[in-house]
């Protein structure tokens, strides 16, 4: 049986429901979050039943140059479904984001990571060290203008 | 009368004989209970993402090779299905099959790894080691008939696997088949329903399946947990959808059920290629497409397999140019880590490896 | 009572006290060398090469260092670059074999050998003159022409098409002869007789080469 | 190294000693930007000439030869090549190096097996200074003698002689 993966609108509009403020609009795959409305997306996801997506498969950001994208992909391992959630940063400079580490654990490293490599700051994380590379690298090797 | 303690803390590794690869954590003792964990990672960090933003798609296939060294086929196979999706091709049904086969391969040879290494880490040096990787000499044999490389295979490419396998490859295949049951019966015997094996890991550092599932823990833990998920039966990719075979679940989410089940899972791949060898039929084993790869710009996509240590998935996004613009690498081995503090804090030093081991990790994938 | 398991132990000791030994004794015995190997000891055919460069483009690493006589005029189709240099940086090289494949004239070939320790990094380099006057062992690594079955469909269901047993291997890099560059070609080869680019391989005889596919 | 002090979780009393490591692997980048040079020793003819010594030299060197004890310095993919050795198949005891050494102390050979990351520079220069003398490196791989695969990442080291004297 194969996994139903959701469409932009469809997730876009479940979330619209609940969340009318946190929803920006939707692309073919993804919905577009407002930043500022992770956290209480990620909780409206997860325990919501008709949505239920428990399992966070990963985060990754992409650095446009004069924006950031966050991606989110989530599965619910229940209903075998999976979808996606972006949200934008607009800036080079101070980015942060709500931490979901409350809400996935799984968001742990990952979210490390991108802080580390991209320069994306969680709030709300315990721990916020650099997780791959030594402190006092100066600047975050994965973004564009790095090297 | 009680003595009185106070907790320590103490610095293992990253250079540390039984920490698989250079792994480094920093645990606080009371005594000999485990009281705070702090991994440390990045003695490997080599930014793999990076340098694959700097490559053409064909090549970072090389660059894959080397995230999860015992599973190279299945880090190729997962950059594979990502980079056809994004051009939205798909391979011819040989190369399927030669994927499922070679994959599963690997996942015999990594779980032959991760359980010759756990029951080295209870303190058998030697002979369940030995025979794990007798049986893994011959398969790395296999993939150097295959594609002239024992570990860093580079087989698979876009579209398809780099060469149709040689003619000598399919008695060889049957002769290793006939020889590693009887090989592994031998271990089997020797290790399943062990008892000292049995006191040391049953009810050790159990995971119960919610905890599992909210850590992002994938692969053999979660399915160890309780959990039945496989991306093989649930998103089936390549070849999988043809064959049959079955998941084996835990119940007892313990150290011990993390071992049988890659144990179980062992039986479960060699009745993959035993379906996959049925059914292969002659045909292109590779798509024509040009050696330096342009998908359209914007697209970007989600390439998951079910690796050995659980759900290994490559999002890449195309600027329409001959590069990745970005090449995002979800490694089981980092995710699965996370359950470290559930896994360690309140057991004992002594199980401290056992756990570690138990959860398979492996620092070329963790830390990329 | 944890004496069984004990018991169960020791019988292994005593099973493998007669079993023929797994070991290779290497200096001595060498494993089995498969065709496909992807060893050090680049081949390379300087009649095939035309100098296009096609290899130091697609390494990853970019360690191959190419350096062709500049002419005067404009070299006319289907004639060839002389080279003056051709390095191979061996240090840096994870034997990808994505050079090999980028070949489209069947001019590089993987090598056979591995025992190649350093004392210096000096001694690490692969020059021109080295790939002239090295023995030709080609690896069949992306030459299927060199395996010996040319032509054939790829055998099917695994192992019921062709005969079981004894399966020696029908090209052997070290054991054979070393290879001219007439055998090594593709050009009798069914799926590349498509002509992709007008070569001449040798000025004398001024004949065509189909080149490879990719 | 400090043990950390002080109250709250571990990861916040781990801050200071975090920071100096850090600090001291960027003052080994900035000293190792150019690879250690090993001389190459001759052995003067008239040396070689004499017989007690060369006798005695040539048994010491053939317990050394026969029973080289490896440092098991496993960093990467090579460190499972490395293990195969150790092996059934392999078996490198033949050659009297059965004995994986966990402890420096112990080893007179260290194989440096995979890629080197200048996070992981200070343990190696460490651990190599630990060694008893006389004792070799062998850089095992193409990742270790140059950043192979790696060569130009921002945390790769290009060839562990930067750090260390290596010998083969």
């Amino acid at each position: 049986m194969a996994v139903r993966e959701w469409a932009g609108q469809e997730l876009s509009e479940a979330l619209r429901r609940e969340l009318p403020e946190a929803v920006e609009g939707f692309d073919e795959t993804a919905a577009w979050v407002n930043p500022s409305q992770v956290g209480a997306a990620a909780i409206f996801l997860r325990d919501e039943p008709s949505l239920d997506f428990r399992f966070l498969n990963s985060i990754t950001a992409i650095d446009y140059v004069e924006y950031f994208d966050v991606v989110y992909h989530l599965t619910s391992l229940k209903q075998q479904w999976c979808a996606v959630f972006k949200t934008r940063l607009y800036g080079r400079q101070d980015l942060s984001l709500p931490s979901v580490y409350q809400v996935w654990k799984g968001a742990d490293y990952q979210e490390r990571e991108i802080w580390d490599l991209m320069g994306v700051y969680f709030e709300g994380h315990p721990n916020m060290k650099r997780i791959m590379l030594w402190e006092g690298f100066e600047g975050h090797p994965l973004r564009k203008d790095f090297l | 009368m009680t003595i009185r303690t106070e907790p320590m803390t103490v610095n293992v590794g990253p250079q540390h004989p039984s920490t698989h690869g250079v792994f480094r954590v920093r645990i606080t003792f009371d005594g000999e209970d485990i009281v705070e964990v702090e991994p440390v990672f990045g003695y490997l960090h080599r930014g793999t993402e990076k340098l694959a933003e700097e490559r053409n798609y064909v090549q970072v296939v090389t660059l894959t090779d080397r995230l999860d060294y015992t599973s190279s086929m299945i880090n190729n196979q997962a950059y594979c299905i990502a980079v056809e999706r994004l051009l939205g091709v798909e391979p011819p049904p040989r190369a399927k099959y030669l994927r499922t086969l070679t994959a599963e391969l690997q996942r015999i040879a990594a779980h032959l790894i991760a359980v010759g290494f756990f029951v080295q880490e209870l303190g058998a040096f030697g002979t369940p080691l030995m025979y794990a990787f007798r049986s893994r000499e011959r398969i790395l044999e296999l993939f150097e008939m295959l594609c002239g490389a024992r570990i860093t295979v580079s087989y698979m490419r876009p579209g398809g696997v780099f060469a149709d396998a040689p003619r000598e490859f399919w008695p060889a295949l049957d002769r290793f088949l006939e020889d590693f049951e009887v090989e592994f019966a031998e271990m089997e015997q020797l290790l399943l329903e062990n008892e000292i094996l049995m006191i040391r890991t049953r009810g050790v550092s159990p995971i119960p399946p919610e905890v599992a599932v909210n850590n992002s823990v994938s692969g053999p833990v979660l399915r160890a947990s309780g959990v039945n998920w496989d991306w093989r039966k649930q998103d089936p990719y390549d070849a999988y959808d043809q064959v049959e075979f079955d998941v084996p679940v835990g119940s007892h989410w313990d150290n011990y059920d993390r071992f049988w089940v890659r144990i179980q899972e062992v039986h479960q791949s060699l009745r993959i290629i035993r379906q996959c060898i049925e059914q292969i039929e002659p045909g292109p084993a590779r798509l024509e497409l040009p050696l330096v790869l342009r998908p359209d710009p914007g697209r970007e996509a989600y390439g998951r397999v079910e690796a050995s240590k659980g759900e290994l998935a490559f999002y890449l996004v195309s600027d329409g140019g001959i590069a990745p613009y970005r090449c995002k690498i979800r490694s089981p081995s980092l995710i699965n880590l996370t359950i470290i503090e559930e896994l360690l804090v309140g057991w004992k030093l002594a199980d401290m490896i056992v756990s570690l081991g138990s959860i398979d990790i492996n620092m070329g994938e963790v830390d990329r | 009572m944890y004496g069984f398991a004990m018991v169960k132990g020791l019988l292994v000791t005593l099973k493998n006290l007669t079993r023929k030994p797994f070991t290779i004794q290497y200096p001595e015995e060498r494993a089995r060398q498969h065709p496909r190997f992807r060893g050090e000891e680049f081949v390379w055919y300087e009649e095939r090469c035309t100098g296009c460069a096609s290899c130091a483009k697609y390494c990853p690493l970019g360690i191959i260092k190419i350096v062709t006589s500049p002419s005067e005029s404009a070299i006319p189709q289907g004639d060839k670059y002389r080279l003056e240099v051709f390095d191979i940086e061996l240090q840096r090289c994870m034997f990808c074999g994505l050079c090999v494949e980028a070949c489209p004239y069947d001019a590089l070939f993987m090598g056979s050998g591995f025992e190649q320790g350093q004392y210096s990094r000096k001694n690490m380099v692969i020059t021109i003159d080295q790939l002239r006057n090295a023995e030709k062992h080609p690896s069949t690594w992306f030459r299927p022409q060199l395996e010996g079955y040319e032509g054939e469909p790829s055998s099917g269901r695994g192992s019921r098409s062709i005969a079981q047993g004894d399966s020696r291997f029908t090209y052997d890099p070290r054991g054979g002869p070393p290879l001219g560059w007439r055998e090594v070609g593709r050009e009798g080869w069914r799926w590349h007789q498509r002509e992709k680019a007008g070569m001449r391989l040798d000025t004398e005889s001024a004949e065509q080469a189909g080149a490879g596919d990719e | 190294m400090q043990l950390p002090t002080g109250n709250g979780p571990l990861h916040e009393r781990t801050w200071g000693i975090d920071r100096e490591e850090g600090q001291m692997v960027n003052d080994l980048i900035s000293i190792s930007s150019e690879p250690i040079e090993v001389p190459f020793i001759e052995v003067p003819d008239d040396l070689k000439s004499n017989l007690l010594v060369t006798s005695v030299d040539a048994l010491v060197n053939w317990g050394r030869k026969s029973a080289l004890w490896p440092v098991s310095f496993g960093l990467a993919c090579c460190a499972f090549e490395m293990m195969a050795t150790a092996m059934g198949r392999f078996d490198i005891a033949r050659f009297g190096m059965e004995a994986f050494r966990a402890s420096p102390r112990q080893a007179d050979l260290m194989i440096v097996a995979g890629t080197v990351t200048w996070k992981m520079a200070p343990p190696i220069r460490r651990i190599y200074d630990q060694m008893a003398d006389p004792k070799w490196v062998i850089s095992m791989g193409v990742c270790a003698t140059s950043g192979g695969p790696y060569f130009g990442s921002y945390s790769v080291v290009p060839g562990v002689d930067h750090i260390i004297p290596v010998d083969v």
